[in-house]
């Protein structure tokens, strides 16, 4: 239980500091462009309408996620950091396992509880912050996972132009039918250890709740289940197939070759979440640029493997993520940093932030305003994120992913799902503690 | 000298010390590390990943510094020894800028070397498609360190050849020796310390080296995880300090090994001068 | 006759295999769809244009020239010192503290010590500091550069420093005299060592500091990946070539007025 | 064993330095030859030719009947002794001596016999076991030389090899050489810088300047006739008196002094010529009273030889005013020269006193635009290949 | 320009290598004084001790009134000038001779006209912008000469000063560097080890071996009448002979000859005795022709020393068989010694030729243990303080 009245709350002069991995001229440039140029001057301005000078200061840095983990967790560890911190929502549980995070009704007081945001916020995503049934944060956005899929392609190959396949099954016979096609790898599945979390965001984690199984499930770890076993046999068959480019999952580079692959029209069926249509075939900014994307790239569900296969009796699948704000508990004034966050957090921030584009935000009321005009992305909010689920926030799950990750590998160098999946049952128990924790 | 102690020689203890913790950067146990004794180090030694890798530093090391680095810079110090002007300007230009330019910027290099479709040295074979970081992991980031590192083997060696006195190696020619005789019987005798303070050295630097990630990331499927990726992707990807730091200090044990190995070498030959 | 030709041959696959890797930043930056082939651009320099946009871009450069700087003066100063000392001075086991200290920085250099690293600067009050971040990068080259520095500081005469003491000269006058400009190519040596090290340290730099107004090129350069992790070859190429020159220049300046070699040489 | 033939033989240093110009020059079968020079004269340069270290620029070079200008050093059947002895240091003295054996594929056993034998030849035996830096200086120079000698070359080349060596040990070392060379008649060409032991050790020298040869003699013809001036002030322990004259009549106005002319020069020079009068301190006696015929001054050094001083007497110049072309390097100032005579114990005198210097009959010599005038009777001419080329 | 008095002064390296041995020795002040002595036996040792360079280990060193044993080399006001000259390589001319002068705080300008004016009496004008590397060998002792005179020390200490000039160069830098002393007129001690430029140069000389003096004397004391076998061998250009002898009544039996004994010293000596008889090749004549009261033998070898040559006889060793107590060196096998005579131009035997040398009289000395016997006439007993400690 927190304290009612926090600290500092009258206060007329505040800092506060706002960090997140995002930086001008870099990576995620709008978003830092958005907190310097808009969130912070109105902020202030209201502020000082209250008679409170307040000055924000915003640390952007660039660098890879993991990178930016371990700063963030140092900066706790020692007492210091901003005081509104972007982080990923799956640290959440480790930096509260770890004492770094409190809940936000305790460190801000009951203010937040009565935050109006919290309604416009669908409940699967506020779980983004939340740990152990405690807010711990405030989510930013989230996102779902499709089948891409290349129209040009698949008339080509004789496919519907609106191919929802409906079972796994469906995919790989899509597949044989590409591969007639010169120059084309049908479908491009993440695998392996090179492409590290996109591969268990993009494969084998969409495919595992595709046959039913969840990696964490009260309190024990997925170990060689039949539904693990599923997947990476699906992995044998798309790349021991020749449906897949197993060379490409074991570049360093491989994800960025996919999507110029995709781009180039040589892959035929590309898994990946809705960033890839905002950012990387983007006609206008993308990094792989398609100038006929709206026409070209084709997008379906993630089917199980059998109809009504998936997790909860799902015909279809999804996983998300996405990023959250949190609080730092050591701010010198949590109240008003919670203002800020709330501020933040506000439809007309969000809109402001999104400046026109589109994107999955947390918040329903911006999402219908937004989404309408981007058929693929109102795809996504109206039919994926209803299915979709998320990942375990633990310390440990880096660890398991990465071996989730080794058994794709495995599986798309030719060994065995069975194989496969008793070595990775042996890794996780090493990291777990003892198969008592693992379910098999 | 306190600076050494401050930054040197604490750190260094400290991480010798969470070597035997459970420690990890978040979760329970970055609340509340527990001491575990040598549990790290028998964790290690029982891991196949950590055996692998090891195996792989050592290959990494014996090719890229023993052979590569020193055996290249050796080549070129004794085929440059006699030579001045602007020939051996620019050769020593190009090795030594390899030596100093950012690491990052030359694994990019090097990635667009090697590049399976696209990379310059496909098109100069005219072999698109070889795929030199997957096919060769080790191959390609050996001689990547080789050629990253060569310049100080080379400006070692260079040095050490001028110190080899020329009626040395004149006496021998007039005995009729070939250029292979000479090297066998007078000059590395003569620059054996040099070779091993040589080795020494660079063993110790490639057997820490840490940019072989930037180029491979220890793949793929670890076939290029050499001990400092390992440690990489222990400590800060998974976040287990502790058996990251209790992993570094198998390493100074090794490399107090390789250093003790040298040294007796060494030392055979001053009791022999 | 024949074995001329070989040398040749040898030295111009020794020049090729160095410079073939160079080859892409010399064109890059310059090519307007930069791809990961060398090959002749299609000449443009939009790309050091969308650079110079970048706020962080050049300024990261003078931070790590700060840095670089800083670092380099430290180490040479002090490993000049300690080399000296410990080159004249006879201390049993003076070897043995060397190569100690020589294992021992090749942890700090390591991953796992950062956590050890960043708690001493905190408790240190050098979060954020670039002093902290000097010092610590400091502490890690000074093993190997004494290392190197004893063996030119070994290679010197004593005679010279010897004939000044005869005329009185203090130990700080003979090392400031004689000493010092008699090493000049060691401590050239030994500074652009420690000044290419820092230059490429991204870790140090990236846990110490915050914000990047003080970050370093090293630092900036990850910038430039996109939010998914992509890099953006333009800017990236062109970035690295800004980032790779000071260091070229300085080496070339260095090499053409000190000399950049083992004068004497390593031994022992 | 054979004679050594060089002709027009030319090396060009690839900085353009001409280190030998056009140098014809033969050894004789047998001989013990010595190159005396000045420090940077190309004597070095033409023994590293010789042993086909160094390619000729321009020229060839025969050893015995064979044209080895083109074969490389291993071929030339010749052995060479550094300076520095360049013995391997990680070899013991049997390896060492072995060495030339080994490269020649001799196996183990016999040439670990041939190499205990030249051991024992050069007083060795006790030695063979050690290290070259376990022995002394003396003791490295002959293992230097029984590597040279284990192959039994044709043609011993020595880099100035005694000037490593003390001055007491060089004495001893130089005996040694020529007894050694005596008994196995090894043509060997041998550098120096030091006239002394080219004197002491030589069958005939040849006196090196830039690059070219400028006498080469017997060590007596070359003490005695210096053909130049050049000559005249290198060879002897303590060089030349070298004095402005001018021819007046019979008699040579030197220094103040009338002397009379050399045997035989009166047909070869004019009255009234300027010429440079020579003399060895040697040759000149001491006298505290004054004698006709004497050069005199006052006494500015005397310098303790050990059985003899050497004595520096300030004499006038000569009042012919001929400053311009005076030889360098022995005037002491404006009007006055040194002259230097070597005085027997007993009658040093004291700085200050004034002093005589007699010329013994027949040792004077003449220069005329630095080459000899005079040809005295007893010791032939210098050779004819040994005259300056312009 | 002090006197310099060490007494008891004891050198002990850390290796237990005792470099000076107690050692007493007076310079007196203005004194040109010489350490001769083979290689190791501790000359520059002392020179450094007295320089400050080296700590002593016992005994005490003091310059004019001052006990300097324990001030550090700096304030000792002493110069010293190294083998190797140290000129410091990075340094111009004239920094190098205004160096001391910068440590003393001298200001800039006149620094620079002092080291001008050094360098000027010493030559050096036109080269005071260059650097030491672009200066000959005579030049570099010039310019560590003169940055030793700049700031006019009491003391200077020269170790092996000619040691790295040639030849030629050696001789002028010789003469040079006496005048120099005398002008100056500071006491200056010179570490050399070869005797003939100590003879030259020095008013005194020490001979070390060892770690002690064995001798110390003007050239003349020292050459004339060396206290023991040590330095009879050692000083002079040819080593002196030293040959078995026994006492017989008033004569004595050198090598199958009967010599008269030496002046003076049949009250020394008993009958039966035996001894080292001493005599300097320069002292014996030689006689193509038999003579009485010469030694006698073969001819061996025959060297040319430029206007005499040093002749090797064969002797036949003193039938009393002391081969165990005979002087090491001089033997060239059994039952045969080598005696050397110094001959004149125009005498020389050829090889083969059986010659007689014949002592001069007052010349011959008599060694025993050995240690000089005799005293001759006309020449002071050797000083006390160089009688040999046991
Ligand atoms: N490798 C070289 N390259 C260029 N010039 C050289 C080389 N070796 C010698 N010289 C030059 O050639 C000339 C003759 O040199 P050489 O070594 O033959 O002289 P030297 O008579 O042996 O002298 P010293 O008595 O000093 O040994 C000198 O002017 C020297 O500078
Ligand atoms: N620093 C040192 N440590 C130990 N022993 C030394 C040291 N310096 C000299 N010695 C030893 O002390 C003795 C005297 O040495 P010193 O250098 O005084 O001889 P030296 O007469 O000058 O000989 P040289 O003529 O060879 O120069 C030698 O045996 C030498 O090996
Ligand atoms: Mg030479
Ligand atoms: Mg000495």
């Amino acid at each position: 239980g927190g304290s009612d009245e926090p600290a500092g709350k009258d206060a007329k002069n505040i800092t506060l500091t706002i960090s997140a991995n995002s930086i001008v001229g870099g990576k995620n440039s709008a978003g830092a462009e958005w907190i310097e140029k808009w969130v912070i001057p109105k902020f202030v301005e209201a502020q000082k309408a209250k008679g409170v000078t307040a000055k924000v200061t915003f640390v952007p840095s660039g660098v890879d996620d993991e990178q930016y983990k371990t700063k963030l967790a140092l900066d706790l560890r020692s007492k210091g950091g901003a005081d509104v911190i972007a982080v990923d929502g799956i640290w959440v549980g480790e930096f509260v396992q770890a004492g770094y995070l409190k809940p936000l009704s305790d460190i801000a007081g009951n203010q937040v509880d009565s935050w109006e945001g919290w309604s416009q916020i669908p409940e699967t995503v506020q779980g983004l912050g939340s740990f152990e049934d405690k807010r711990y944060g405030v989510p930013l956005g989230t996102d779902g996972r499709v089948l891409y899929y290349n129209k040009k392609l698949f008339a080509r190959a004789g496919l519907p132009a609106d191919w929802q396949p409906k079972s796994w099954q469906e995919i790989l016979d899509a597949g044989a039918k590409l591969k007639a096609l010169p120059g084309v790898t049908p479908i491009q599945i993440n695998a392996g250890t090179a492409m590290g979390e996109a591969t268990s965001m993009q494969g084998a984690l969409p495919l595992l709740v595709g046959a039913g199984g969840e990696i964490y499930k009260d309190g024990k770890w997925a170990g060689a289940t039949q539904p693990v076993k599923d997947m990476l046999d699906f992995y044998t068959k798309i790349y021991g197939g020749g449906l897949g480019d197993p060379k490409l999952q074991q570049e360093a580079k491989g994800r960025d070759k996919s999507f110029a692959e995709f781009a180039a029209g040589k892959i035929g069926i590309l898994g990946e979440g809705d960033y890839f249509w905002r950012s990387v075939v983007n006609p206008k900014d993308g990094i792989a640029k398609m100038a006929d994307r709206d026409t070209t790239v084709g997008y379906a569900m993630i089917p199980a493997k059998q109809p009504g296969a998936g997790i909860r009796g799902q015909d279809f699948v999804s996983m998300s993520g996405g990023g959250v704000r949190v609080l730092n508990p050591n701010s010198k004034f949590p109240a008003q940093a919670w203002e800020l966050l709330a501020f933040m957090s506000s439809a007309e921030a969000v809109k402001a932030e999104l400046a026109g584009a589109a994107r999955i935000t947390a918040r329903t009321d911006v999402n219908k305003e937004v989404l309408a005009a981007d058929p693929m992305l109102n795809f996504v909010a109206e039919k994926v994120l209803p299915l979709t689920a998320y990942r375990p926030p633990l310390a440990v799950y880096p660890q398991v992913s990465v071996a989730l990750q080794e058994a794709t590998a495995a599986a798309t160098a030719g060994k065995s799902a069975d194989e496969a999946a008793a070595a990775y049952q042996k890794k996780v128990e090493g990291f777990v503690g003892g198969p008592g924790n693992v379910t098999s | 000298m306190v600076l050494i102690l401050v930054f040197l020689v604490v750190p260094a203890a400290w991480t010798i010390y969470l070597g035997v913790t459970n420690y990890r950067l978040t979760g329970l146990a970055a609340a509340h590390p527990e001491v575990v004794g040598l549990d790290n180090y028998t964790r290690a030694l029982g891991d196949e990943r950590f055996r692998t890798s090891l195996l792989l530093t050592l290959q990494f090391v014996l090719g890229s510094a023993v052979i590569g680095q020193a055996g290249l810079g050796f080549a070129i110090a004794f085929a440059l020894r006699d030579r001045r002007g602007p020939l051996r300007r620019v050769v020593e230009g190009f090795v030594l800028l390899s030596w100093i330019l950012p690491s990052s910027v030359v694994a990019f290099l090097w990635i667009a070397l090697l590049d399976r479709d696209a990379g310059t040295l496909n098109a100069l074979l005219g072999i698109p498609g070889t795929a030199w970081l997957l096919d060769h992991p080790m191959l390609s980031i050996i001689v990547f360190n080789t050629w990253r590192g060569t310049a100080f083997s080379m400006m070692l060696y260079a040095a050490a050849l001028e110190n080899v006195p020329r009626s040395h190696l004149e006496t021998a020619r007039l005995a009729g020796a070939s250029t292979w005789q000479q090297l066998r019987d007078v000059v590395f005798p003569r620059i054996r310390g040099h070779v091993l303070t040589n080795l020494l050295l660079i063993s110790l630097w490639t057997f820490n080296d840490f940019a072989p990630f930037l180029i491979t990331a220890g793949g793929p499927e670890q076939r290029s995880e050499i001990l400092p990726v390992y440690v990489y992707k222990v400590a800060l990807s998974g976040g287990e300090l502790g058996f990251g730091a209790a992993i570094s200090f198998v390493m100074l044990l090794i490399n107090l090994v390789i250093a003790l190995i040298y040294l007796r070498m060494l030392g055979r030959r001053k009791e022999s001068a | 006759m024949l074995a001329q030709v070989g040398r040749y041959t040898f030295l111009c696959l020794v020049l090729g295999f160095f410079a073939l890797p160079l080859l892409w930043l010399a064109t890059a930056p310059f090519d307007d769809t930069p791809t990961v082939t060398a090959s002749l651009p299609r000449f443009t320099l939009d790309n050091f244009r969308a650079l110079l946009d970048n706020p962080y871009a050049l300024s990261s450069l003078l931070n790590s020239v700060y840095l670089a700087a800083g670092t380099a003066l430290l180490v040479v100063t002090f490993a000049a010192l300690a080399a000296y000392a410990l080159s004249r001075v006879r201390v049993p086991g003076r070897d043995a503290l060397l190569y100690g200290l020589l294992l021992l920085s090749s942890i700090v250099t390591g991953t796992a010590t950062m956590v050890p690293l960043f708690e001493l600067a905190f408790r240190l009050n050098l979060i954020d500091s670039r002093l902290g971040v000097i010092l610590i990068l400091s502490g890690g080259l000074l093993p190997a550069a004494i290392f190197i520095l004893k063996d030119f500081m070994d290679s010197t005469p004593t005679s010279y420093e010897e004939s000044a003491r005869v005329f009185g000269a203090s130990p700080l006058q003979i090392m400031r005299h004689i000493v010092v400009p008699l090493v000049r190519p060691g401590l050239a040596t030994v500074g652009v060592w420690a000044v290419a090290n820092v230059w490429g340290n991204f870790l140090v730099p990236f846990l110490l500091l915050r914000g990047p107004d003080k970050a370093p090129a090293a630092v900036i350069m990850y910038t430039l990946y996109t939010e998914g992790g992509q890099a953006d070859l333009r800017l990236l190429s062109t970035f690295s070539l800004l980032y790779s020159l000071p260091v070229a220049l300085m080496f070339v300046f260095v090499s053409s007025r000190y000399g950049f070699r083992f004068h004497g040489g390593i031994k022992r | 064993m054979s004679a050594i033939t060089m002709r027009e033989l030319t090396k060009v240093y690839p900085g353009g330095v001409r280190a030998l110009d056009a140098l014809d020059l033969e050894i004789a079968d047998g001989e013990f030859f010595a190159l005396l020079g000045p420090s940077g004269c190309g004597k070095t340069t033409l023994l590293r030719t010789i042993a086909g270290l160094e390619v000729a620029s321009g020229g060839n070079v025969r050893i015995g009947e064979r044209d080895v200008t083109n074969l490389p050093p291993g071929k030339r059947d010749v052995a060479m002794v550094f300076q520095d002895y360049a013995l391997f240091p990680h070899m013991t003295v049997r390896d060492n001596i072995a060495y030339p054996l080994r490269i020649k594929k001799v196996d183990r056993r016999s040439r670990g016999s041939k190499a205990a034998d030249t051991a024992d030849e050069l007083g060795l035996s006790g030695l063979l076991e050690r290290r070259p830096g376990q022995l002394s200086g003396g003791q490295q120079q002959r293992v230097a030389l029984a590597r040279a000698m284990a192959c039994h070359p044709q043609v011993f080349l020595l880099d100035e090899p005694l000037s490593n060596l003390d001055a007491r040990l060089r004495l001893e070392a130089r005996t040694f050489l020529k007894r050694l060379q005596r008994e196995l008649g090894v043509t060997t060409v041998f550098v120096t810088h030091d006239q002394a032991e080219a004197l002491a050790l030589a069958d005939r020298i040849a006196v090196m300047e830039g690059g070219r040869i400028r006498q080469v003699g017997t060590p007596t013809e070359v003490f005695r006739r210096p053909a130049n001036t050049f000559v005249a002030g290198f060879i002897g322990s303590t060089p030349m008196n070298l004095i402005d004259a001018r021819v007046r009549g019979d008699e040579l106005a030197v220094a103040g002094a009338r002397l009379p002319l050399p045997d035989g020069a009166r047909e070869q020079v004019t009255d009234g010529e300027r010429l440079v009068y020579g003399i060895r301190p040697e040759y000149l006696d001491y006298s505290p009273t004054a004698v006709p015929g004497a050069l005199t001054g006052e006494v500015v050094v005397v310098e303790n030889l050990g059985s003899v001083s050497l004595v520096s007497l300030d004499v006038p110049s000569d009042d012919t005013g001929a400053s311009d072309d005076a030889p360098a390097g022995d005037d002491t100032g404006a009007g006055r020269t040194s002259v230097q005579v070597v005085v027997p114990e007993g009658g040093e005198p004291e700085p200050g006193d004034t002093g005589w210097a007699v010329p013994r009959p027949g040792r004077s010599l003449l220069y005329r635009d630095g080459n000899l005038v005079t040809a005295a009777a007893g010791v032939p001419a210098p050779r004819a290949d040994a005259t300056v080329r312009s």
